[in-house]
């Protein structure tokens, strides 16, 4: 059976602009992305500020257009599809945004904005009073929300209702990017057992996107690293937990320690900061931060290659989990 | 640095072109016609003839576009209907008592403005403040010309503290400026309110975000981070606004040189149409539309003096 | 959990006057704003005599009983001119403000939404418009087709475009890179429904704001206008030519100028305080705290 | 000794709905030569503490009670000009978000050249010392950089400059409020790393807010736990973190997406909403989320020694403290 999401080699191209009519040149945000999402399954995306990990949920979303690559959704070609005939799928491809007030628009009341994808897709001749209280009901709001306006209602409230509103029309895909930025720590576990109570019910496939690893690593099935615009490892979330693959993996394994003060940690320090993608290092693109770095490194661009379950970008995984077992 | 400059120039010539190209054609466009304007409705064909032959209107638009910036270029406005004196040499000699006017009057509202919008954003919600506040309101949008009538109604015909007319001897400084008084109040005092609150509003800004209080968790000293830290920002908007207000202060200055019979550009209008000198007033919006567009440009280059960020265009 | 009640929230407009009474400012601003507007409406009922018969024998009189504001050199009552010529202010400023507004929104909303090279276009445009200083612009226009009511209203209103144009643009282009813009069309919201339903309503409060605040300047100018003989013609009382009229008599009279210039100076005040009362409220940032 | 001594320190904030109590009682030490963590999560009164420190209060905040000693000396008590003495040379900071935290139309070298201005030192010295700074909190090419504008440096490397600024007098307390918040987590790594390294170095102590408990587990050496306005625990970050006493504590432990390993269908959480800090509830501040909550808990709590240096503000320790 073929995934539900197929994303194959997907690059998106920004140009940059210069003057008042002219054009300096590109970007890639995303360069060559493939993955798989199957039906009711997750899929975390992880990276940092810059990885094009939200340039690609939004490719998916057809919120951004990618310049090369295929996106099929069960079979059917998403890219250069036109908008009018996008417009159908958006019933099944949803998308959640980072900012939970922000993302709602601020003059409209909770129930317009929950009940707002009905009228969008041309069912506005439905019982809306009863499916806003389905829908806050669904996701544990008090009826009485459907009044509000966004600037009335908590961070972790929004968040809510950006879920109502996502999963209105019973979608296939969720996209949710960043679901508990904002929240403290207390509440982000509500967020995500209410997604993950939604899949179970719905049926729902979820393309996460988190800088958080620690975030996805219970909800998610696979996950995906993604640094500058390229996916650098790929496996089961429990096997990339377990056993990284790329130096890229474990300094953000490193980087969210749990708190112990005795947890024997390996520190994993990268060096520098992620370089311009105006100017892409030769080689391996992380050989700039690389603690493990090879002369090989700067001069060869490493292939993706499987490993067990999952799939890296690294010339020598074994150096450094070599190095990982001396200091452990 | 360079670079900020010449695009700005470029863009400015732009507008220039354009807004020159623009009156030409409103002009043209509008019902009424220059030559009707000059000679009256019951002028004979052949007089008319001549004068259209004489300033070009019978030839096709795009030509007389063309000449007319042709001539634009050498300073060529044309020739005074009456005097056959050339318009550039009219128009140029009113520039000055105009340009004086409205100078004297923004630096003396902004100089004061600014000052009394740092006060109120220090001092926020005291009563000098209050009291402000409340000033800055009630003179931001009272006529100019209003102004102008009741100042000289008190102060010129009632108090007769200073001159009700004219712009004072060509040779007495201390008598042009007695002069200069009343107009430049008049013309000015709603700037200080505008000014005022502008400056006000964004200091306040400037005040919250968090270098400021960076500054402060240094102990600098409170007046280094209100007049070296903060008003160096919160300066950049009224910059701006000044620059865009010469062209209000072109049109106000219009009203004041009537009601104190100053000589400059807007009495040189008002007489010119009175006279259907139409040529003259012609030249005469030309030059003010052109001290807009090269204030406004001084003051982006201004703004991109004080504020690295746009220099580097981000 | 689901029985609380919850203070049901007020309507936008009621949420807007009740923030505006409570503001000194406002309340002043909306008290003298709803004066002028009245009188101008209803002004054969309230003028006591007609604004533009001849009655010689009452002229130039100083404030007494029976003219309340004195008469001019007409013996025209002053106070009939003065309620009058606020029909000619309204009739200049509300026409050339809705209509500046309208191609300002449009314009606007186009070069913010548009694609770049259009944005460039419409800002040259505006930019090249807003050069031109709106009185020696209007006189030009004035000389050659004569003084009228219709061609003070065009010509401030063509001059008015950019100011209005370049707020909507600016709104628009931050309101464009919104997420909830991004969101609604992860929804597969159509552009109309977009500019309709999400941008318009917020653009539309900012604008509110600066209109309130360029009807003085409007009215101001209709009035210089006049008050140049370039505006209305006479007889039409207008505050400008009562102005004129009283700079003509300065040395007589000081009555016609403190007249013409009062009404002038009451709008300015009521509009002006309207407007700053309205941006504290219609400002987003101060609304969000009175939320919490 | 310890270099800052807080004893029962309130704090309020006048709204129109009344007084909003930000701190109540708040009693806490940051021992000499120590990093000292103070974890807990939004409108726990973090940011209203340390700007009541250094005193850069709102204008609506207010102190109702207590006595911040800096060295002994009640700071509450001080003038604003010897307040302003004590700031960037006694006591300094770094805050949250690098993007803001510098003038954005000044050099870098002039903003650290304009903060020694008590130093009567020659501007080629100030500068020199500003280049040494900004290499040792390792910016490359410090020299140079020192001309540019905050804007053309990153977000990483803009709170660098801030520690740099932060550390250039030597102060006996650095405050540093949520300083990688905003960054990357690999980036954080870096600077917490360059934090303890230039910590030993210049033998500062440190007061380390932040809500990430990892990060606080990581560098710290005392933790403090506040919740709505109170500390709820405090003692070294080994005895917190390893028998945490307060069921908030514990249930924060429980709640970090770093200590849970296994997959799981539902994380735990802590149910509820903090309460209303203008209304407050009598009795103890957590009670109606608190899942071993008993009769006692209606009458507030005071701190009790749950071991030797580790304190809760919990019925429950307090019952089981020796007499």
């Amino acid at each position: 059976m073929s995934a539900l999401l197929q994303i194959r080699d997907v690059f998106v191209r920004f140009r940059l602009r210069g003057g008042i009519f002219s054009s300096v040149g590109t970007i890639d945000a995303v360069t060559g992305v493939s993955l798989d999402i199957e039906e009711g399954k997750t899929y975390g995306i992880v990276g940092e500020s810059g990885s094009g990990k939200t340039t690609l949920a939004r490719a998916v979303a057809g919120l951004h257009h990618a310049s090369e690559g295929s996106i099929l959704y069960r079979g059917q070609e998403l890219r250069d599809l036109p908008e009018a005939e996008f417009r159908e799928l958006r019933r099944e491809i949803v998308m959640m945004f980072q900012d939970p007030i922000g993302s709602l628009s601020p003059r409209l009341t909770i129930k317009s904005l929950i009940t707002e994808p009905f009228r969008i897709q041309g069912m506005g001749d439905r019982d809306l009073d009863t499916e806003a209280k389905r829908l806050l009901t669904m996701v544990g709001l008090p009826a009485e929300f459907a009044a509000r306006y966004p600037y009335q209602i908590s961070g972790g409230q929004a968040r809510r209702v950006g879920v109502a509103r996502a999963l209105a029309l019973d979608p296939k895909l969720l996209i949710a990017d960043e679901p508990t930025a904002g929240l403290d720590v207390s509440i982000q576990g509500e967020m995500l057992n209410l997604l993950a109570r939604l899949q179970d019910e719905m049926g729902l496939a979820i393309m996460i996107i988190t800088h958080n690893l620690n975030v996805v690593r219970h909800i998610t099935d696979t996950v995906g690293i993604m640094y500058m615009g390229k996916l650098v490892e790929e496996g089961p979330t429990e096997e990339v937990f377990a056993r990284p693959q790329h130096p890229y993996t474990l300094a953000l394994l490193a980087a969210n320690p749990e708190p112990d003060p005795d947890a024997q940690l390996m520190r994993v320090e990268l060096s520098g900061e992620p370089p311009s993608i105006l100017r892409r290092p030769k080689g391996c693109e992380f050989h700039t931060r690389c603690p493990f770095v090879q002369p090989r490194c700067s001069t060869d661009v490493p292939v993706w290659t499987a490993a067990g379950e999952g799939a890296h970008r690294c010339h020598f995984p074994e150096i450094w989990t070599r190095e990982e077992a001396v200091a452990s | 640095m360079l670079s900020y400059i010449l695009r700005r120039l470029g863009l400015s010539a732009a507008i220039t072109v354009l807004a020159v190209a623009l009156l030409f054609l409103i002009i043209h466009m509008i019902p009424g016609d220059p030559v009707s304007t000059i000679l009256g409705p019951k002028a004979s064909p052949e007089l008319r003839a001549a004068l259209e032959a004489r300033m070009g209107l019978d030839r096709p638009l795009p030509v007389q576009i063309g000449l007319f910036f042709m001539n634009m270029l050498r300073g060529d406005l044309g020739l005074d209907v009456f005097s056959n004196r050339p318009v550039t040499q009219i128009v140029l000699g009113q520039v000055p008592y105009t340009l004086v006017l409205i100078l004297v009057s923004i630096l003396w509202s902004a100089v004061l403005g600014i000052a009394l919008g740092c006060y109120s954003a220090v001092n926020r919600n005291s009563l000098g403040d209050r009291l402000t506040g409340v000033l800055s309101v009630s003179v931001i949008a009272v006529p100019a010309f209003v102004v102008s009538l009741y100042s000289l109604l008190i102060f010129a015909v009632k108090l007769q503290w200073f001159p009700a007319i004219g712009a004072g001897a060509p040779a007495d400084w201390g008598d042009q400026l007695h002069h200069l008084v009343l107009p430049s109040l008049a013309i000015g005092l709603s700037w200080v309110g505008y000014i005022a609150r502008l400056v006000r509003a964004s200091m306040l800004e400037v005040m919250g975000e968090g270098h400021i209080r960076t500054a402060r968790a240094f102990g600098l000293p409170e007046r280094q981070i209100t007049y070296g830290y903060a008003l160096r920002l919160a300066i950049l908007p009224t910059v701006t606004v000044i620059g865009v207000g010469m062209g209000f202060l072109l049109s106000a200055a219009v009203f004041t040189e009537i009601v104190f019979s100053r000589p400059g550009l807007g009495k040189l209008v008002i007489d010119s149409i009175t006279t259907r000198n139409y040529p003259v007033v012609m030249g005469s919006v030309l030059v003010s539309t052109l001290i807009f567009v090269a204030s406004t440009t001084l003051a982006d280059i201004v703004n991109a003096i004080l504020d690295p960020r746009i220099r580097a265009g981000k | 959990m689901t029985d609380i009640t919850l203070p049901k929230p007020r309507s936008e407009l009621g949420e807007i006057f009740h923030h505006l009474i409570r503001d000194p400012l406002g309340l002043a601003g909306l008290i003298i704003v709803t004066l002028i507007v009245a009188s101008a409406l209803f002004a054969p009922w309230i003028a006591p005599y007609d604004p533009i018969a001849l009655n010689i024998p009452d002229r130039l009189q100083s404030p007494n009983p029976a003219h309340l504001m004195g008469s001019d050199q007409l013996g025209r009552d002053t106070f009939s001119r003065v309620i009058w010529g606020g029909r000619v202010a309204l009739q200049v400023a509300l026409p050339t403000i809705a209509g500046a507004i309208a191609v300002g929104l449009i314009l606007g909303m186009i070069a913010g939404y548009g694609p770049k090279w259009l944005d460039s276009l419409i800002v040259l445009f505006f930019d090249t418009v807003r050069s031109f200083p709106t009185v020696m612009f209007a006189l030009a226009v004035v000389a050659l087709v004569g003084p009228s009511l219709n061609t003070v209203i065009l010509v401030i209103m063509v001059t008015s475009i950019p100011t209005y144009g370049r707020v909507v643009r600016t709104l628009t282009q931050s309101l464009k890179e919104a997420e909830f813009i991004t969101a609604e069309k992860s929804l597969g919201a159509s552009t109309a429904r977009i500019m309709g339903i999400h941008i318009v309503p917020n653009v539309l409060g900012p604008l509110a704001v600066l209109a309130a605040m360029d009807i003085p300047t409007v009215v101001g100018l209709e009035a210089g206008l006049s008050f140049l003989g370039m505006g209305v013609k006479p007889p039409t009382p207008s505050w400008g030519s009562l102005l004129n009229d009283g700079y003509n008599l300065i040395r007589n009279t000081p009555w016609l100028i403190v007249a013409g210039g009062i009404p002038l100076i009451l709008t300015t005040l009521g509009f002006t305080f309207l407007g700053e009362a309205l941006r504290d409220v219609v400002d987003p940032k101060l609304r969000g705290k009175g939320g919490k | 000794m310890a270099v800052l001594d807080i004893r029962d320190l309130s704090v309020s904030y006048a709204t129109p709905r009344g007084a909003l109590k930000a701190l109540r009682d708040v009693t806490m030490k940051v021992p000499e030569g120590k990093i000292t963590g103070i974890v807990g999560e939004s409108g726990c009164g973090k940011s209203t503490l340390i700007s009541a420190i250094i005193r850069l209060m709102a204008p609506n905040a207010k102190v109702g009670s207590g006595e911040v000693r800096f060295k002994g000396e009640d700071l509450l008590s001080r003038s604003e000009a010897e307040m302003r003495a004590l700031r960037g040379t006694e006591i300094s900071m770094v805050f949250q978000d690098p993007m803001q935290t510098h003038n954005p139309v000044l050099t870098v070298g002039r903003q650290m050249i304009d903060i020694q201005y008590r130093d009567k030192l020659s501007k080629a010295d100030k500068r020199k010392r500003a280049t040494e700074m900004l290499a040792l909190v390792g910016i490359p090419d410090p020299q140079a950089r020192l001309n540019q504008y905050p804007f053309e440096f990153s977000g990483g490397m803009r709170q660098r400059i801030a520690i740099a600024m932060a550390l250039m007098a030597k102060p006996s307390l650095l405050i540093a409020d949520e300083p990688t918040t905003a960054l990357d987590a690999t980036l954080e790594v870096q600077i917490i790393k360059r934090l303890r390294e230039l910590q030993d170095e210049i033998g500062c102590s440190i007061l380390f807010i932040s809500h990430h408990l990892g990060v606080i587990a990581e560098l710290c050496d005392e933790v403090v736990v506040m919740y709505a306005g109170e500390v709820v625990e405090s003692g070294t970050v080994r005895d917190v973190f390893h028998n945490p006493a307060h069921p908030y504590t514990r249930a924060l432990l429980e709640c970090d997406p770093g200590h849970i390993k296994v997959r799981t269908r539902n994380l735990p959480t802590i149910p509820g909403n903090i309460p209303d800090l203008v209304s407050l509830p009598t009795g103890c501040i957590f009670a109606d989320r608190c899942d071993v909550r008993y009769d006692a808990c209606g009458a507030r709590p005071v701190m009790a020694t749950a071991s030797s240096g580790h304190q809760a503000a919990c019925h429950l320790i307090a019952e089981k403290e020796p007499a």
